[in-house]
């Protein structure tokens, strides 16, 4: 294996001509040609859609591509699954979290690579093995837990434990840092420039572009499953990706703020909500046209918080009035009822029914609204969900195609649709644009500032402090399950917001 | 239901396939057949095959035959849909023609048969209050009620059969309105209500939702526990209606009284290609299902097959109509 | 403890069995179809060489082991309970749903745990039984079977088993053979007359044996034709469906022949439902209570003579006989016991069973 | 199986819960035994009210009764795991023992007996071939292949008994070995082999993984095609085997001599508490729930419960031995 990271003479580790994939009539690649060389970080961006996913599965073996050929070390592969991929190096972490949710962290991290005598596992070397991969990556999670226990961050790092367990040669990874904070992501950089360094090629795919300018060292542009054009990342900037990521370019990402007046009335108000030591003496206040931001690390009770309120989980104790009637939540019900709209934060497992089209997913809260007597009316229903779609720039090519055959962005858009359908007093979105791309970024900041506008309360738990930053009107620190901070208007720094997550 | 035939949902400029979406389209909705392809191929070759096939009489028979299996597999659907299986419906099926039977001897006809019927939406609804209730996996606790319920015909009947003269009794299985028997009508309208409930109504909306995500209908405001319950009471009540119309087709009720009803109804559910992991499937489905099994029996007999090579031309046909099934919908990428 | 009384509906036998039969008496056994004439038994040994009544003594414990849900092992059970409360026994009921296993399961344990003085069982699968059957033996108790054949032969009522007590059974071959006389009689004077058969399942040996000698027999006779075979599962529904199928390929049948009772009233109801009540003949067998009203309405031709509260009276005089000491080894052809009764009930012998109280409901 | 005891290897700061992992551990696994804790008082209450249970002879008798469907039990629990159903089990075991009786007649003992149980091997993985290849539901696939080759079994027997009278071929059915049926041992070594290959070998893990997500073992490298044929394979091996063993317990082979093998087979392995959705499950689960119902139908035979009451109380025990162990689990917020 060469381990020279300059590649100008070596043939590409990875070279693709003329690849194109379709899934029935949406082309989702043509005529991709592409390389990618030894030791590099390779970047792919576009917007939702545009084939990224479906790129990299075909060079983990995921998809066969209906034409064109993939070569790897100058050698033509056709790979019929990711077995293959794996036997010529290549590993990777997909987009949607795939883990054994019924078995350990360990079992999963090691999952196709186990140590073993004559079939026999060898669980010794396997707990050895997990603590040093765990010392490598400072990600750290009970060997033992059973993997659909962990929180959708806990999940990601399981993922890419298991991609850099592989020991391959390229390193796919699909999003890694969607779901992880930013000191997270910091730690997940370190270990890519150190894979790099190893000689280890990874390709990543992220939708954010800063991050991809500080990593990569090659980006390459996808747009309608075509590639605009492959090239240094030096040369690039955040603005030149975005034009030619979306045909052209972005204005302002966050809309102005527009606090509410100071006399707008209190929509929201929460007092004493405590779960168990998930969250506890939770109490804040949202007034009409407001957003709060939720800030804190991983696993600070920010979800636990949001569940607790809707009626999710039972909570201990909870007073929750809202336009200042107190109401009692017991069920999601009631807090739909109540005006109180909660976006999930995984979609995958809270959010969609996958197997149903994307106007069933919309209106499924809203049927009564669109029904009589309990018929539902459905000329109505498809041409509203239509319009929803239209505004948050989904892109849903057959109407009647399971949201399973979208795009990971396109999905969290179905899902924002979904609260848009009915006008809510309260929206709670927990996580609203992981995995959806910067323009429509900026059409659901743009939204979520309109839905203010018209008189919504709103409460973004986010670990994009930049998003928290951008949109909100204030923010709540939350740390151990407690509020521990609450900024606003200059306060809202990364320093402060960081300082208050961390300080003990 | 899903909307109405429309292009792109959102005209999209990105996208160079949206003038072909319609042709994508029409291309999806075809391959969403394959099994009825294969019931049209099968059809087809019956006819050529066989002169007594394609009568008037054979193929009302054929639907009287399979009302009652038909009646259970159609509620059976809903069950699957909300990713759930009622086993029970074999027994409930038996006891409530017992109970029928039974109460006849000694009430006025038509409250015997409407006890009989309730008693299965009884069932039914024990069932669901055992799932949801107790969170028991589906299988195993309509295995087991199922049991019991099967206990409670045998110990009703005493191991012997009920008996019942009264022509009032049988009319329900036996009348016929317009030359077309009564049990072929009570198909025909369970399969249009229940299509109606599954794919125009709040309710089937929330069957679908709870089969396809347990946690995103609860999230949306569901009350996943009734909409179960709901299911499995329909399927009781089938079952139950199935149970006392076979008891008046046969004048007799009688416990154990279809031991492969079971088989039969998820066969033509699931051939007709309806998901056992709940969240998609649709009523017409379970009834070309239930006309390829239809089918397959009685193209056995008018071509006198040979008992032996019956089961395995069966057996082949279903496996074939499963295989066609999945691989026309494969090709379109969609569920 | 058991709940096994039979119910309301089943006729009630003409049971006068006198109480005061002497120790090991011999002589003509009382049977709820009236007196049995000795000597006369084609088939097998002699009825009469069971006692009339079994001696006093001790309370003997039976154990009655048949089908579930099913209508001859009910009237086979009635026929045992009367008896047994008349000398002193109790009987244990224990049922299976036609699996050997279980029945060989239920046994096992029964012997395990010494729970009863005397066996009769309607067996599943007598190979699988056999060795269970000689522990039996070898200890003393009695083993009495009924129904079903107890040995590999099920062409013969005699016994197979060495030391077994009694055995009694319709054997399938002779059932067979006397449908099938009612069926050649029924085709009488019709050249060709188009028979159509309704079995019960492909896969029991019971079945297949009945349908071979049937259509052995039948094709004795040169203007008898098989046209078609159905499967009715003993039950109704499907053996109505089966004869709306049989009728649309084979719509100018002219005899039915159907292997039971609960089969033919399902197959009738699609003869009717066809208009071709005139046309076809329905010979079935079981002589329940449906077939005698049938057969005495004109609306079935006949069916096949089978007593199995008969045979279960007789199992249960033999297995407290045998527990209380006296020895005999019979093997009986349970039409045998059917004294001045014809083998099939017809509408033209109506005067031969004028009395005749069916037994049970039908198969 | 879990990895050995031991406290999280690396101590989380970011998880509170570490310190309690300890305790926690040990509280969940006993509640993990819930359906354990239904046998345990089902086999005390059997020794307290009958004096024939607590025997050698009896609960020897016990085991030996229950080693074919045991047999075939412990291998679909693998095909459960791995998110399939075989249904074609009773079908199997019934031909198997068809072919070897038959085989008997004509040639060895011997290699008849192979022969039979290899044949089930073969079935299997036709099984699994039909369902990996064509993706066809396992549930209709082997509903399917378990109707066929019911046919077959039919055609080869012609619908009567095939009986050997030769002590050899009755040997691997009837005879002993240290005063312990052959069965029983069988069933113990099954039980072993098979919780072997399942939780310490790869191949186990690989089972897992493919029930409880095949995405994810896909994209890790698992050949999961393999993966799941040989799943079916071994359960058609199993079923081969446990249909020789019984055919040459009954010196008979027969069709369709087994009617209720399926059910008994599912509610098993369910009751044991392995899901029917896969990824998780057990081999001491299944042990366990063929020794519920083992014990059910034993001691309904020592109390001489009637048939009526029997079947109430079997699926009342089932019943709640599902929701005891739903409960109990669901305490641990475990699998
Ligand atoms: N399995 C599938 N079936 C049908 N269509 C698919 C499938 N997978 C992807 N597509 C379609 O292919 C196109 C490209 O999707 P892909 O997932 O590669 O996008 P992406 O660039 O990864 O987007 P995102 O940033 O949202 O993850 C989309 O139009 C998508 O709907
Ligand atoms: N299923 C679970 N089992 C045990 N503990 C859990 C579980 N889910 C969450 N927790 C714990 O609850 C606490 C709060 O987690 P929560 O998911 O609410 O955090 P968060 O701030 O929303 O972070 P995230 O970005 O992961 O959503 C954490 O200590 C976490 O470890
Ligand atoms: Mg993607
Ligand atoms: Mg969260």
């Amino acid at each position: 294996m060469v381990r020279a990271v300059d590649t100008t003479d070596v043939a590409p580790l990875i070279e693709l001509a003329g690849v194109g994939k379709r899934f029935g009539e949406v082309r989702a690649l043509s005529g991709v040609d592409l390389a990618v060389g030894h030791g590099e970080v390779h970047a792919f961006v576009g917007e939702n859609g545009a084939g990224k996913s479906t790129l990299v599965k075909v060079l983990m073996g995921v998809h066969r591509p209906d034409d064109g050929t993939l070569r790897v070390d100058g050698r033509e592969r056709h790979y019929h699954s990711p077995h293959d991929a794996l036997q010529d190096g290549v590993a990777g972490i997909a987009q949607e979290i795939s883990l054994v949710p019924q078995r350990s962290v360990m079992e999963n991290v090691f999952l196709g690579r186990e140590p073993r005598r004559a079939g026999v596992i060898d669980t010794r070397a396997l707990r050895r093995r997990l603590v040093e991969l765990q010392a490598r990556t400072g990600f750290q999670i009970p060997p033992d837990a059973r993997a659909g226990s962990l929180s959708i961050a806990d999940q990601q790092r399981v993922e890419i434990l298991r991609a850099l367990a592989r020991d391959a040669r390229v390193i796919v990874m699909d999003e890694p840092t969607a779901a992880l904070s930013k000191t997270e992501s910091e730690k997940l950089f370190e270990v890519v420039r150190r894979l790099r360094a190893g000689g280890t090629t990874v390709i990543y795919i992220s939708h954010f572009l800063q991050e991809v300018l500080a990593l990569a060292d090659r980006v390459t542009i996808l747009r309608e499953g075509r590639v605009v054009r492959s090239g240094e990342s030096a040369r690039e900037t955040t603005d030149s990706l975005v034009t030619a990521m979306l045909g052209r370019a972005l204005g302002q990402v966050f809309p102005p703020k527009r606090p509410p007046a100071p006399g707008a009335p209190v929509r929201l108000a929460v007092r004493d909500l405590s779960r168990g030591s998930a969250c506890r003496d939770i109490g804040f206040d949202v007034r009409a046209g407001e957003i709060v931001g939720f800030a804190g690390l991983v696993g600070s009770g920010r979800t636990e918080m949001a569940r607790a309120l809707i009626g999710a989980d039972r909570a201990d104790t909870a007073t929750v009035a809202v336009d200042g009637r107190p109401v009692r939540i017991r069920a999601p019900k009631d807090s739909i009822r109540c005006g109180i709209a909660y976006l999930p934060e995984s979609r995958k497992d809270d959010g969609l029914m996958m197997s149903r089209p994307a106007a069933e997913n919309i209106t499924l809260p809203h049927l009564r609204d669109i029904s009589r007597v309990g018929v539902v009316t459905g000329a109505n229903e498809a041409s509203r969900c239509l319009d929803l779609l239209h505004r948050v720039k989904a892109t849903v090519k057959g109407p009647r195609d399971p949201v399973r055959a979208l795009s990971g962005g396109n999905q969290q858009k179905v899902l924002f649709a979904r609260w848009l359908f009915s006008k809510p007093k309260v929206l709670i979105a927990d996580e609203p644009t992981r995995g959806v791309d910067l323009g429509a970024k900026a059409a659901i900041y743009e939204l979520i500032r309109e839905l203010a506008d018209e008189g919504i309360a709103v409460v973004v738990i986010s670990s994009e402090h930049e998003e928290l930053i951008g949109l909100s009107d204030r923010v709540l620190v939350m740390r151990g399950g407690r509020v521990v901070r609450e900024l606003a208007d200059d306060q809202i720094t990364e320093d402060n917001i960081v300082s208050a997550a961390l300080t003990v | 239901m899903s909307p109405p035939e429309q292009t792109a949902a959102v005209p999209s400029k990105l996208t160079p396939t949206s003038v072909r979406s319609l042709g994508h389209q029409c291309a999806q909705r075809g391959r969403e057949y394959g099994v009825l392809a294969v019931f049209a191929a099968l059809f087809v070759a019956l006819s050529l095959s066989s002169d007594a096939f394609l009568t008037t009489t054979n193929l009302l028979n054929i639907v009287d035959q399979w009302a009652a299996i038909g009646i259970i597999a159609l509620a059976a659907t809903l069950v699957l849909i909300s990713g759930g299986f009622d086993l029970s419906v074999a027994a409930v099926f038996s006891v409530t023609g017992v109970i029928a039977a039974k109460l006849a001897t000694s009430m006025g006809v038509a409250p015997a048969l409407a006890l009989g019927v309730l008693s299965g939406l009884g069932f039914g609804l024990l069932n669901g209050l055992a799932v949801v209730g107790w969170k028991v996996n589906s299988i195993i606790a309509t295995l087991a009620t199922g049991i019991v319920i099967g206990g409670i015909a045998t110990n009703l009947t005493g191991g012997n059969l009920i008996t019942v003269a009264d022509t009032g009794f049988t009319a329900l299985g036996q009348n016929e309105l317009l030359g077309i028997t009564l049990p072929t009508w009570f198909f025909a309208i369970t399969a249009v209500l229940l299509g109606f409930l599954l794919h125009k109504t709040v309710y089937g909306r929330y069957v679908y939702a709870v089969g396809g995500n347990i946690e995103a209908a609860r999230l949306s405001g569901v009350r996943t526990g009734r909409i179960t319950i709901a299911a499995y009471g329909i399927s009781g009540l089938a079952a139950g209606f199935a149970g006392v119309m076979v008891a008046s087709q046969q004048a007799t009720g009688q416990a154990g009284a279809a031991p492969n009803l079971v088989f039969d109804v998820v066969a033509a559910v699931i051939v007709g290609g309806t998901s056992i992991l709940g969240g998609s499937g649709a009523i017409w489905r379970t009834v070309v299902g239930i006309g390829l099994l239809a089918l397959i029996q009685n193209g056995a007999t008018l071509l006198s097959l040979d008992e032996t090579y019956r089961q395995m031309i069966t057996g082949a046909i279903i496996l074939c109509a499963a295989a066609i099934d999945v691989w026309a919908r494969s090709r379109t990428g969609g569920a | 403890a058991c709940g096994g009384s039979s119910s309301s509906d089943e006729p009630a036998g003409s049971a006068t069995a006198t109480a005061r039969a002497a120790a090991g008496a011999k002589g003509p056994i009382t049977l709820p179809t009236g007196k049995v004439k000795c000597g006369e038994t084609p088939n097998g040994d002699d009825p009469c060489l069971v006692p009339a009544a079994p001696p006093e003594g001790e309370e003997v414990r039976i154990g009655f082991f048949a089908l579930a849900n099913n209508t001859f092992a009910s009237a086979a059970e009635k026929g045992v309970r009367e008896t047994a409360s008349k000398y002193g026994a109790t009987v244990t009921t224990l049922l299976n749903p036609f699996n050997p296993s279980v029945q060989q399961a239920q046994l096992r344990d029964s012997i395990a745990a010494n729970k009863f003085d005397a066996y009769i069982v309607e067996p599943v699968n007598p190979p699988a039984l056999a060795p269970l059957f000689k522990q039996l033996i070898d200890k003393g108790i009695p083993v009495t079977t009924f129904g079903l054949t107890n040995g590999p032969d099920d062409s013969t009522a005699r016994i197979q088993l060495e030391g077994q007590t009694l055995q009694t059974s319709r054997t399938p071959v002779s059932q067979g053979q006397d449908a099938a006389k009612a069926a050649v009689e029924a085709c009488d004077g019709k050249d060709p007359c188009k028979v159509a058969i309704l079995r019960g399942t492909a896969v029991l040996a019971f079945d297949t044996n009945m349908a071979k000698a049937l259509t052995a027999e039948l094709d004795k006779s040169s203007n008898v034709d098989v046209v078609a075979t159905g499967f009715g599962q003993y039950l109704g529904g499907p053996s109505r469906t089966a004869m709306q199928n049989i009728l649309t390929a084979e719509p100018d049948v002219d005899v039915l022949v159907t292997l039971g009772d609960q089969m033919t009233v399902g197959a009738e109801q699609a003869i009717r439902a066809a208009g071709k009540t005139d046309q076809i003949k329905i010979v079935s067998m079981g002589a329940g209570t449906t077939a005698a009203k049938a057969v005495k309405d004109g609306r079935w031709y006949s069916s096949t003579m089978v007593l199995p509260q008969n045979e279960g009276v007789l199992n249960a005089v033999a297995a407290i006989a045998a527990a209380r000491g006296q020895e005999m080894s019979v093997g009986i052809a349970s039409i045998d016991t059917r004294g001045e009764l014809p083998l099939n009930i017809t509408r033209d012998n109506t005067a031969e069973w004028q009395e005749f109280v069916p037994q049970w409901s039908g198969l």
